[in-house]
């Protein structure tokens, strides 16, 4: 089930979500050898950052908090990751961020120097004070970081996009007028807590974190739902999916590819390839196709 | 959250705590140890009965000497466990066990579970001086000891008594090691000189313990799941085995550098 | 472990949750009866409306998705409810909404003749276009609603907000300054959507629904520590309880009263006294009281 | 969703829909049928096999007429089951059941389950006519049928022929009725009258099925949790029985308004 998205064809519609398994070549082609068809970066960042100390990921069962932090070595400290992507193979995104809109606009156009297929620019993470999220939450910060790294780049862009927003779709709407390419949707959701009632502490050092995995598929489901009626550009539809029936219903939602971040811990890195053999499953037995299903709730 | 139900003091440096608190679990594997306020590190289980189980760890930076102060009841978070394990050997295997300091740590759980009578045993445990070998009662089969000072057994390194047992004429099939990444490599390469089935456990930093995060990757394994124990037909493909690691920020840099970075 | 709670005492932490089970006394009584120390009825708005139609709520594991519709005969309309009411012998909370601040106070008024021990004003609806949730997400509306109330009644208020709000902390300090007597959070979670692949429609009739039960007590746990850290006023904290170990949690994010709304389903009515009865254990066990744990993760 | 496996024409009015999908219930629960773009509404299992269940609807309003008219193939959601259900007799029983209309659809599931070699059954059945008389070849046993119309049995009331049955010297200790409130009514009046346990199964506006939005009150039950069957010892205290019920807007009024309001 090959597809075409912005300049690139991939060979399915899974793809792997920023901040998962990391930056480094061999561990991402193995992703893509395991089924994926297109690979995102961890958020790379402006300045070197360790993040925040452990405890940064907890298991709550259906589903995952984190508040990693955006840990990076800095977009400019990354010379060996480059380097050893340039002879890749694979299908890559570059997720960046930036803490004002000149620093995206600085870290996407060095990172645009490193080819990657696309660039995704991450307005939308709700675990660091200043960093990210800031920017996702209201249309003109939206528009403007969109804008700014457009002017330095030739690599298509994905603007990806916080639940948090009150209302997603205007956001989506302000991304796709500054020159997004695509939408990825969702980032976390919340943040949330968890309190360790024996100690009475935040189970997480950074206290909140983003919510992910199966729990917060509804919410993902609706805001790739407002997306689709508001722009024209794809829709990377990301947060719960865990399954090809899950892809599925992303799909009818409105997106035209399908992000798996959690799910890899639950079924594996494998679990690209299960989703795509459960999805061309059910497409058979339906007598669908991927294209004649997309947005079908609407 | 579990209470610390005991603390050994195996030496100055090194402490076993224990929890009340059954696990299923395979020799090798890991919890996460949470402290609260401080931070949150893996540690290999070093003994594990039906309602009981230990971690031993050595006192290194903040973390670590925080642990080994901890008192009887304090509450700490364990979340496991995690990783793979080591392969246990078969009746009729003859091992060798190379344990450097506070590695005999993931290695002796798996001692316990081995049938002496079925499974010929050579272990070899090294460490800086007399004091700082562990478990120095807890097993009846005879051990072979070296310490950098020579205050007991061997003076030298572990990888000169695993070589002189081999010439010897011991053969080992299989050979379990866990202790500095650079002896761990070196008794890899023994290994695969004299064709011996290696198994080593590998150290990364980690943050969330199950395969997700990418904090602790080596390549393209994933050591927390895939690992931390890896056999050789792994290690043969590892280019990053004994050469670089991730340092917090995700940064790959060379091993020495990465230790560097963890001085406190 | 009776509670003083503005001017009613309470015979434990445990409330009803608004929109669960209704407003008729019976049933009301009933829940008190299986350990619930103050009931919450189902929000009343200004003119008869029926809500959607089924579907309307879905069990979805996690926790429940609903677009029940703020249903309501409408203040005025109410007579018999009332009148059974008035000789109740246990605490109870009017909940009220509009879809205009004249409304708001409109109800309110009238509603306070009928001598509610509390009035919950719902800024925190999601399942109206209209009503509800558009005054919880900015400061501002929330403060012009709660001025209105506080200006016809003299019942002690208390404002419901959403976790929608970009920042939940300044709408808990809006309410406060506006005359509030207690915050209650949360509402539902979301939006969120279920597709059903099989037909390809959102399982909920107004496609939309909000998220409650286990999978969003985190996002409630950290909403109820920021409003804390926020205002000096009472908090009703709400959202995914359903043991005396979630009402723990909940009391350490700094709640004075623990609300119980979708853990109905689960665990049956009596899940008022299972809950007191595994937090007075809990409590005895650790040698603490409710006074003693408040904010303890602060 | 599911699939309509097969439709069964009762008559003109009333059809059985089938699916291949096996359930766990007890006769008398309910399952919540969505029709998608139109409503979603309670129906009682009137047939339960391994591997098959059936609903029996009868076309009254928008939602019913749509769901006879579904055809094979058409897709539907259900969920469930829901609700109490019946307690089934006990071996010596003897029992009476009073079936008005499409009311014998809870209780065929009922009959199917019960041990006729050990429960005495009286089955008294009444329609509009003789056509309205739904599974008249379904059971083995002899029923007693009354029409509005006498166009078959009896011409008049169920309860004319539960009282009959009664004068005759049949002495039942459980009777289970089903069918227009108004009727069950009756039934639990003589039943209370002649010291016999009765079992009605309820009927209100539903949203979740499951006990937690309070759409289908009656006094201090939750009808579809507690519900829809209540026996005698409820029944006494429920004022609301015969009386009210909430409309969808939750407002309580009387049977008879609440019927009105239903009119498409
Ligand atoms: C899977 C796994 C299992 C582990 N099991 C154990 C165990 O059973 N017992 C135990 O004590 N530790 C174990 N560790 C290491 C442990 O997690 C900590 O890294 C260690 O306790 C040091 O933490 P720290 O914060 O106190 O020291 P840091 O501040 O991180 O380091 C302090 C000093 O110790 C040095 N140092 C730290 N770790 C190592 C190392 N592995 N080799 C050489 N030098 C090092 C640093 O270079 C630095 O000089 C394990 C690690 C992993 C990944
Ligand atoms: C627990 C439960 C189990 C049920 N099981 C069944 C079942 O097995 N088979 C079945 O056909 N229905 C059953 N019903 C009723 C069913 O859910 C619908 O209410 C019914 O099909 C009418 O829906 P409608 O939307 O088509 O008609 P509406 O538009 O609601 O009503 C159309 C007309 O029918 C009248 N009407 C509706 N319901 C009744 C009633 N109960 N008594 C007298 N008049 C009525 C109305 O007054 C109106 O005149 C059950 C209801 C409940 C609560
Ligand atoms: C451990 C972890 C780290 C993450 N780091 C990033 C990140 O660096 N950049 C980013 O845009 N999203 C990050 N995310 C969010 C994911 O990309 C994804 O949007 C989210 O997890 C929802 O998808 P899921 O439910 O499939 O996990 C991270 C998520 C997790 C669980
Ligand atoms: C079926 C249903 C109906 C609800 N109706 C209302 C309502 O009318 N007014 C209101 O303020 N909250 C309403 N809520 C929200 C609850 O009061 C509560 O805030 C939410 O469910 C979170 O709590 P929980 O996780 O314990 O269910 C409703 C929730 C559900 C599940
Ligand atoms: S520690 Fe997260 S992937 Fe290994
Ligand atoms: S239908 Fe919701 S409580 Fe009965």
């Amino acid at each position: 089930m090959s597809i075409q998205f912005l300049d690139t064809t991939l060979k399915n519609t899974t793809v792997l979500a920023s901040g998962i398994l990391g930056n480094n070549k061999d561990i991402l082609e193995r992703v893509y050898n395991n089924g994926c068809a297109l690979v995102t970066m961890k958020s790379i960042g402006p300045e070197p950052r360790d993040g925040h100390n452990n405890p940064t990921v907890i298991d709550l069962g259906h589903g995952i908090i984190n508040a990693v932090g955006l840990p990076t070595p800095g977009y400019t400290n990354m010379e060996k990751e480059w380097k050893d992507l340039e002879t890749r193979d694979f299908p890559l995104s570059a997720s960046i961020y930036g803490g004002s809109v000149e620093e995206y606009a600085r870290v996407a156009e060095f990172v645009s120097k490193q080819k990657p297929d696309m660039i995704e620019v991450n307005i939308s993470c709700p675990n660091s004070e200043k960093h990210g999220m800031t920017f996702g939450v209201h249309a003109k910060s939206a528009h403007e970081v969109v804008s700014a790294v457009k002017k330095v780049t030739n690599v298509p862009l994905i603007a990806k996009l916080t639940p948090q927003a009150l209302n997603i779709a205007e956001i989506a709407k302000a991304c796709e007028d500054a020159g997004a390419d695509a939408i990825c949707a969702i980032n976390t959701v919340g943040p949330g807590m968890v309190i360790d009632i024996e100690s009475g502490m935040p189970v997480l050092d950074f206290k909140k974190g983003g919510l992910s995995g199966p729990m917060i598929k509804p919410v993902a489901i609706r805001c790739v739902y407002d997306i689709y009626k508001a722009v024209k550009i794809p829709i990377i539809g990301l947060g719960g999916i865990s399954t090809g029936e899950d892809a599925i219903e992303m799909i009818m939602a409105g997106a035209t590819l399908t992000g798996i971040g959690s799910a890899v811990k639950t079924r594996g890195i494998n679990v690209f390839g299960l989703v795509t053999k459960e999805m061309t499953r059910w497409l058979d037995r339906h007598n669908s196709t991927i294209d004649s299903i997309r947005g079908a709730a609407h | 959250m579990l209470k610390v139900a005991g603390k050994q003091e195996e030496n100055p440096e090194f402490a076993t705590l224990f929890f009340n608190s059954s696990l299923i679990f395979k020799p090798g594997q890991f919890i996460m140890l949470w402290i609260p306020e401080v931070d949150e590190k893996p540690y290999t289980l070093s003994s594990v009965s039906d309602k009981k189980f230990g971690i031993t760890i050595e006192a290194k930076g903040i973390f670590s000497k925080k642990a080994i102060s901890l008192k009887k009841d304090d509450l700490v978070g364990i979340r496991g466990p995690f990783g793979n394990g080591f392969t246990l050997p078969k009746p009729g295997d003859s091992i060798a066990i190379v344990a450097g300091g506070c590695g005999l740590a993931p290695l002796a759980p798996l001692l316990d579970r081995i049938n002496h009578d079925r499974v010929s045993i050579t272990c070899i445990h090294g460490a800086r001086s007399k004091d700082y070998l562990l478990f120095k009662d807890r097993f009846k089969f005879e051990r072979y000891f070296c310490t950098d000072d020579g205050s007991l057994g061997h003076k030298g390194f572990v990888t000169d008594l695993l070589k002189e047992k081999i010439a010897d004429g011991n053969t080992f099939n299989k050979v379990y090691t866990c202790g500095p990444e650079i002896m761990m490599h070196k008794v890899f390469e023994i290994c695969e000189k004299h064709n011996i089935h290696c198994q080593v456990s590998l150290e990364r930093y980690m943050r969330c313990g199950f395969g997700l995060c990418g904090a602790c990757v080596c390549g393209k394994e994933v050591v927390c799941k895939d690992g931390p124990v890896f056999g050789s037909e792994k290690l043969r493909d590892m280019e990053d085995f004994n050469k670089t690691a991730l340092l917090k920020s995700g940064k790959e840099v060379a091993l020495d550098d990465y230790f560097a970075w963890r001085h406190p």
